[in-house]
């Protein structure tokens, strides 16, 4: 197994969760987009982490936070997606242009 | 018979003390004016005379110092000079305030505050009852006081602020009515017809001041009689720039526009401002710095004396043809103003001093005069006046006074001092220029002539029925008539008066060398030349205008073609001059704007909205595919640079999301592949 | 207390605004009062803390490069830069004028508001505006200057962004109308941003320059003039592009012509606080730019600049007094004065000779105080009238007698009547500008001064004809059923300060010489060898 | 190490069909027209995750993907979808209309991250590979150097519980209170 095996599964979900980012329309399905860039990260250092092997398993601990961390995003994310789908009647994104001058 | 007369002083003619506590105190002088003001403008309303008990206040206080100081400079001579610091710069260059006292200040502070105090007196009764009088009396206290710091300064930069704040005075009295827009119009043209000359003045100011690296007046007369080179390698253009400034603010010939318009003020503010003081200033700059003039200068004198000889002339023809009262007397005071400038000019320091001496209460004198015929009868024109001698006799003595003052006739002030002008002129060699001035006499007294025998002559064509002025404002009246028909005895050549001299031995009491011109004794035939063209020219005004014609057409009988309209229109001087500021000042500055607005700005918005532009073609290209997407960048293009722009601020996230990637991934190639 | 004000002292004064703004942050916007004693106290305390600062200035240890009230902290080791803060001659005139306005704005606006209202965010943006003048006019690290100089940015962004004119306007170049505040409040802060790109780009260079002749990369002013005098930096190709670099960030800010197009437009959108603060301080941080860093660090650079440096100003002076001549809008007129007021400046500081530099310093301040009052009352008048359209006016010091007669008066300030404050800078600007430093084309400069002369009139001109249209003539009919109310203490709590200076500094300027001279003038001696 | 190497190591090959389904699963999750079937394909493409965790020798990480992931967040995701009322069948405005950007984009971040790992370690092998990572080392690291990024993580959770709480909780229209009070 060489290490670059799976830099590059980790970067194929990484694109893929831009692709997903940039296109869908949905909020829930936006958010779905990140945590499979999230995955991918979490590849990534579970990778180097068995390639370098630290003293102190640097890689999968950063990968927990990392999955704790999304876990959080995850819950607050949904609960905004929750207010704006109950303030507008909608969760598509291109509703939502407060942006806007 | 040229005299260089040095330093008085220094040779003994007049023994100059300090002048003790007065000198070293006259800088109170200064001050009260500006007190006044600012008691008149807090407390002016309360009073029953709204302030101007205030302003006549400070100015008696101030007539009795000038009056103390003028009878010492008399006796024995008073020569002082106090300074205070306001402000420095490392390379030498200094700022001071402060008040100079000798002879030629004396004179001006005796003349200022006397005349100013009565026509503050005159005004009280003048003005009754008048709208806003506070400001009145607050905007003429602000006047005495600035003139005071003007002929009180030690320095060019003083000089310049006093000069500029009785600009500012006259700018507000000028426009006293300002509901009425001509007033305010009138205001407008004086202020700036005299920053016109400012600019000579300041740049004049600057090029000797730094030439010198002191802007000390006495100062500048001393490097100016030990011919300093550096002074004289700016002298003849900075001589020529302090003209200029002169003549703004003395009305030459052709910045002399401003000052018939600037009838539109009360009389009172016209009598002491347009007439006595202010106006004058120019012709006090000249004999202050007239050193320079005299040692490096002396080139530029033809020049001036002929301007003063345009003036003279050319302006007091103007009164010929007016009906305003108030005009009449203005282009008066510019011509004798342009007697004053010639004297100086041509070199005779003491006869033009003495003209503006005399001529000061004369001027006043009629200018009141004239303020109670119009008090009287609620009308400027004279076609509305007549026969008004019966109804207000001590109005019309003291105006026949002032007039044959004005006229000089003997032995009224105003023959010796124009005697000594002529005696000047033709002494230095300018007999051109003298013969214009007695020309320039004899028209003076034929328009003094009209003008009386308009007013007071003949029958009363006006509304009403007018009668003299209350005593407020008929004694002082007489308060002036008095040094007008005596004050010509100050200073008859050759003729020192027992135990206080002459005048021209007053005014010579001063710091710096001198190069004084002027007669040792009178000049009979010369003398005899004067009287007979003034007399000749009242004979020929009563002639004409004696005879009381009944209408306006009637009267103006001089209606000779070309000249009549020429005179009318007053050379067109003004029309072309207001022509051309109107012609070239709005285009230009509507140009200007136009060009700020479509061209500066225009090549902003457009390079903005072209980037915007190119921003919304890159993304629409690339998202609408191909052709497709040119396509709408073209029309987008078309449909105007401001709405492209909206296009790029979609408000969509998802697109900034993906202008972020895309920006990530450039700058992660950058990094890698080109650094 | 006192070595510990010797070394903190221009902390205090810097931050103190802006720990008013954080204890503001905690108020609830509803306690008005609150806030604006807050305000009012955190800017007082800053001001009087200036005011000690003077009493405790040794105004005979102010020459060449020596500061006082010194700190000197490590901040950024890793790129040298150091919090090194200090007030000298020239600085301090400005520090104080700027601490000075703050607080008068403050109690401007204790009752009149821009809508939409919020006072609370208002003062805040305020505050940290203060914060950032003050730090600008003090920082002795480039870094730390340019920090503060674009920290003034936003808050202003805002002001104009939020409380600013509301009216559509049609730009030139568009198709549809904008509010003229986005238009305004985005040039603004495009184009500083754009000058101030370049300016940090020639501080970079300056810093790496620096190590290279000295071997130590300093960001540190003093330090970088010292190596300016040396000739450190006398590269030709870099001293000009830095210098260019650093003109381009100044001169927009200050700013000269042909980049001025952003004032008069910031200035006419912006809320009455806003042109205030702009015109009375933000314009001259970059004049400061110019005499505390360009002039100093590169002067052979700053000699073969200052005649195209004499003619834009110039050409500021009589293009600004035109175009005042054609404006129908109040406050765009006073705008377009700062152009012509501000080419003065320029004029001046391009002499290079301690005349010409002192005479922008006194400048800057007496522009400071008479326009920054000019926009007072304009702001109060378009309060009370709703409109600013000149045609409209008129007869105003009828209706509103003491609105009217101070706008006279700073009217008559403005144009530089001798005697006021605003005369001195025009004066020694002209002064400086018929004899600048030798080695300087004189045809160059003395034209400038004529046609800066020549300037003044126009000047007198469009104050006039603005007095003219404003102030005088009768009331038109529409305003006679409108109870209009003249100033109010509040109003005049914050002008009478104001008129008071400008008499004060226009009789006895020293006030102002007396700090600036020997810094100005030991500065030109070392660095120009005049 | 040539082709012909890495296929002959059977590792490789459990490598390669799981590296396989997380990729299909993720392309399905970005593509999929009905957003259960997205929710549920990320399950697929998580647990293929965790899959290669495993060969990774991280079992611990794995599990806790498991469990945290396919456990909790999927099972959240599937609540919002159900909340929000999303529809449930195939939906053809999911998407934006614009998908080129976004895949030049995507294309353009794989090929540079690709690029990238070749260009770094080229087929340098993993050290570790078949040696379980001990737990207790995991456990000493997360609460001995690591313990203090691990009480914020726990802070940033508690914010996350009661933030989400304080977002998502609706007030009662006044109709609705009258209902509590009356039950």
């Amino acid at each position: 197994m060489t290490l670059t095996q799976f830099l590059v599964i980790g970067a194929a979900l990484f694109a893929l969760g831009v692709y997903g980012l940039l296109v869908r329309r949905n909020l829930v399905l936006i958010l779905l987009s990140v945590e499979l860039m999230l995955a991918a990260v979490n590849i990534n250092l579970v990778a180097f982490e068995a390639f370098l092997v630290t003293t102190q398993a640097i890689g999968q601990v950063f990968a927990i936070f990392v999955i704790t961390v999304a876990a959080a995003e995850v819950g607050i994310g949904l609960a905004i997606v929750l207010m704006i789908f109950r303030n507008r009647r909608s969760a598509n994104v291109d509703d939502l242009s407060l942006m806007r001058w | 018979m040229v005299t260089a007369m040095v330093m008085a002083v220094a040779e003994g003619v007049v023994q100059a003390g300090d002048g003790g506590f007065f000198a070293d105190t006259a800088g109170i002088m200064l001050i009260l004016p500006f007190v006044a003001f600012a008691l008149i403008m807090t407390v002016g309303k309360r009073l029953p005379y709204h302030g101007g008990e205030i302003a006549v206040a400070a100015l008696a206080v101030n007539t009795v110092w000038a009056t103390v100081l003028f009878v010492m400079n008399m006796t024995g001579g008073v020569l002082d000079q106090t300074t205070f610091e306001i402000g420095s710069i490392g390379s030498g260059l200094v700022f001071e305030l402060g008040w100079v006292v000798d002879g030629l200040s004396i004179m001006m502070y005796f003349l200022v505050n006397f005349v100013g105090l009565v026509v503050f007196v005159y005004a009280l009764g003048y003005m009754h009852g008048d709208r806003r009088l506070e400001w009145f009396f607050a905007a003429f206290s602000l006047f005495a006081g600035s003139m005071l710091v003007l002929v009180g300064a030690p320095n060019l930069i003083q000089l310049i602020i006093g000069w500029e704040g009785v600009g500012l005075a006259s700018y507000f009295l000028i426009g006293f009515y300002w509901e009425d827009l001509d007033n305010v119009r009138a205001g407008n043209k004086a202020f700036l017809t005299n920053k016109v000359g400012d600019v000579g003045l300041i740049l004049g100011a600057i090029l000797v001041g730094v030439s010198l690296g002191t802007f000390d007046l006495a100062e500048l007369g001393a490097a100016a009689a030990a011919h300093d080179e550096a002074l004289g390698a700016v002298a003849v253009a900075g001589g020529l720039l302090l003209f200029f400034g002169a003549m703004g603010k003395s009305a030459q010939f052709p910045l002399h526009i401003w000052l018939p318009d600037a009838m539109a003020g009360p009389t009172p503010v016209s009598a002491l401002m347009h007439a006595a003081t202010m106006v004058t200033a120019g012709v006090y700059l000249m004999a202050r710095v007239f050193p320079l003039f005299e040692y490096l200068a002396a080139d530029t004198r033809q020049l001036m004396v002929v301007i003063g000889a345009i003036t003279l002339l050319g302006i007091g023809l103007l009164a010929l043809v007016v009906d305003d009262i108030k005009r009449v007397l203005a282009f008066s005071t510019v011509s004798q103003l342009g007697y004053m400038m010639t004297a100086v000019a041509a070199g005779g320091y003491t006869a033009g001093l003495f003209h503006l001496f005399t001529h000061a209460f004369f001027k006043a004198l009629l200018f009141l005069g004239a303020g109670s015929v119009i008090h009287a009868v609620h009308s400027n024109n004279m076609s509305d006046m007549g026969g008004l001698r019966k109804e207000m006799p001590t109005t019309y003595w003291t105006f026949v006074v002032g007039s044959l003052a004005l006229a000089g006739i003997f032995p009224l002030a105003g023959f010796w001092s124009k005697d000594e002008i002529l005696a000047t002129l033709g002494q230095e060699g300018y007999i051109t220029v003298m013969w214009v001035a007695v020309a320039g006499a004899f028209v003076t007294a034929f328009y003094m002539a009209r003008c009386i025998a308009l007013t007071f002559h003949g029958t009363y064509k006006g509304h009403g029925h007018p009668h003299e002025s209350p005593p407020i404002m008929t004694r002082p009246l007489v308060a002036l008539a008095i040094p007008s028909a005596l004050f010509g005895l100050l200073n008859i050549p050759g003729v020192s008066l027992p135990g206080i001299g002459s005048f021209t031995e007053w005014l010579a009491v001063r710091e710096v060398v001198m190069g004084d011109h002027h007669a040792e004794a009178i000049d009979f035939g010369l003398a005899a030349i004067g009287l007979a063209a003034a007399l000749a020219g009242l004979a020929l005004g009563w002639l004409v205008y004696g005879k009381d014609a009944v209408t306006q057409m009637e009267r103006d009988r001089f209606q000779v073609p070309l000249l009549y309209p020429l005179l009318r229109r007053k050379y067109y001087v003004d029309d072309l001059a207001l022509g051309v500021v109107g012609a070239t000042t709005g285009p230009l500055a509507r140009f200007v704007n136009w060009t700020n607005n479509y061209v500066i700005d225009g090549v902003i918005n457009i390079v903005g909205g072209a980037v915007k532009w190119l921003g919304g073609l890159v993304y629409n290209g690339l998202d609408q595919r191909g052709v497709d997407g040119v396509f709408n960048g073209l029309s987008a293009m078309t449909d105007g640079a401001g709405s492209v722009l909206r296009r790029w601020q979609t408000g969509r996230v998802q697109q900034y999301a993906s202008a972020f990637v895309a920006g990530a991934i450039i700058l992660v190639v950058l990094f890698v592949f080109v650094v | 207390m006192m070595e510990w004000f010797d070394s903190w002292g221009l902390t205090v004064i810097v931050f103190l605004p802006l720990l008013g703004a954080l204890v503001m942050g905690f108020i609830p916007s509803g306690n008005e009062d609150g806030l604006k004693r807050t305000a009012l106290v955190a800017s007082g305390l800053a001001f009087l803390a200036s005011i000690y600062l003077v009493l405790q200035f040794d105004f005979g240890a102010s020459g060449y490069n020596q500061y006082q009230f010194e700190v000197t902290e490590t901040w950024i080791g890793a790129i040298n830069a150091s919090y090194h803060l200090g007030v000298d001659g020239i600085s301090l005139p400005l520090l104080v004028l700027s601490t000075f306005i703050v607080v008068l704005s403050v109690i401007y606006s204790w009752n009149h508001w821009d809508e939409p209202y919020n006072p609370k965010a208002f003062l805040i943006l305020m505050m940290i505006l203060a914060t950032g003048m003050n730090g600008t006019f003090v920082a002795l690290d480039l870094v730390l200057f340019f920090i503060f100089f674009e920290v003034v940015l936003l808050p202003m962004y805002f002001m104009i962004g939020i409380w600013g004119d509301k009216t559509p306007r049609r730009i030139p170049g568009f198709r549809k109308e904008y509010e003229t505040r986005l238009y305004a409040a985005i040039k603004f802060f495009l184009f500083t941003l754009f000058g101030s790109a370049f300016m940090l780009l020639g501080f970079l260079a300056l810093y790496f320059e620096s190590g290279d002749v000295s071997g130590v990369r300093t960001f540190d002013i003093p330090t970088l003039t010292e190596l300016g005098a040396t000739g450190a930096f006398t590269d030709p190709t870099f001293a000009f592009l830095v210098f260019g670099a650093l003109f381009l960030g100044f001169a927009v800010k200050v700013p000269m012509w042909p980049l001025h197009t952003w004032l008069p437009d910031a200035h006419t959108a912006a809320p009455t606080v806003g042109s205030v603060l702009l015109a009375a301080i933000l314009l001259k941080l970059g004049s400061y730019g110019f005499v505390r860093i360009s002039l100093p660090i590169l002067p052979d650079e700053a000699m073969s600049w200052a005649p195209a440096i004499a003619i834009l100003a110039v050409i500021g002076i009589i293009y600004g007094s035109l175009a005042c001549l054609a404006q129908t809008d109040m406050k765009r007129l006073i705008a377009f004065s700062s152009v012509g007021h501000m080419g003065f400046v320029m004029l001046g500081i391009a002499t290079l000779t301690d005349v010409g530099i002192n005479a922008a310093i006194i400048g800057m301040v007496a522009h400071g105080l008479i326009t920054g009052l000019l926009f007072f009352l304009a702001g109060s008048m378009s309060h009370r009238y709703h409109t600013r359209e000149m045609s409209r006016l008129g007869g105003n010091i009828k209706l509103l007698p003491i609105i009217g007669g101070i706008l006279a008066f700073t009217a008559m300030a403005s144009l530089g009547l001798p005697g006021l404050a605003g005369f001195w800078g025009e004066f020694m600007s002209l002064v400086g500008s018929y004899n600048p430093l030798s080695g300087l084309p004189l045809g160059v400069f003395r034209t400038s001064m004529v046609l800066g002369a020549v300037g003044t009139v126009l000047t007198a001109g469009y104050m006039l004809w603005m007095l003219q249209r404003v102030n005088l003539g009768e009331p038109s009919a529409e305003w006679t059923d409108h109870d209009l109310g003249d100033a109010d203490r509040y109003e005049l709590a914050s002008w009478v300060p104001l008129i008071v200076l400008i008499v004060v500094i226009g009789l006895y300027p020293r006030l102002v010489f007396n700090s600036t001279t020997e810094a100005v003038t030991s500065m030109v001696e070392m660095v120009f060898g005049s | 190490m040539t082709l012909g190497d890495w296929i002959s190591q059977p590792v490789n090959w459990v490598f390669s069909a799981l590296g396989l389904a997380v990729v299909f699963s993720g392309f399905r999750v970005v593509t999929a027209k009905n957003v259960v079937h997205a929710a549920l394909y990320l399950v697929g493409a998580l647990a293929g995750t965790a899959g290669l965790f495993l060969l990774l020798s991280a079992e611990f990480v794995a599990w806790s993907l498991v469990l945290v992931y396919i456990g909790a967040v999927v099972v959240l995701f599937l609540f919002g979808i159900m909340i929000t009322r999303a529809p449930t069948g195939l939906d053809p405005a999911l998407d934006t209309n614009r998908k080129l950007v976004p895949g030049v984009l995507a294309a353009a971040v794989f090929a540079l991250m690709t690029w990238a790992a070749f260009d770094a370690f080229g087929v340098e092998q993993i050290t570790s590979a078949g040696v379980a990572t001990d737990n207790a080392l995991l456990g000493e690291s997360l609460l001995g150097r690591f313990v203090i990024p691990f009480e914020v993580v726990s802070f940033v959770l508690l914010g996350a519980l009661i933030g989400g709480i304080t977002i998502a909780r609706r007030d009662l229209t006044p109709v609705e209170e009258e209902e509590r009070a009356a039950v």
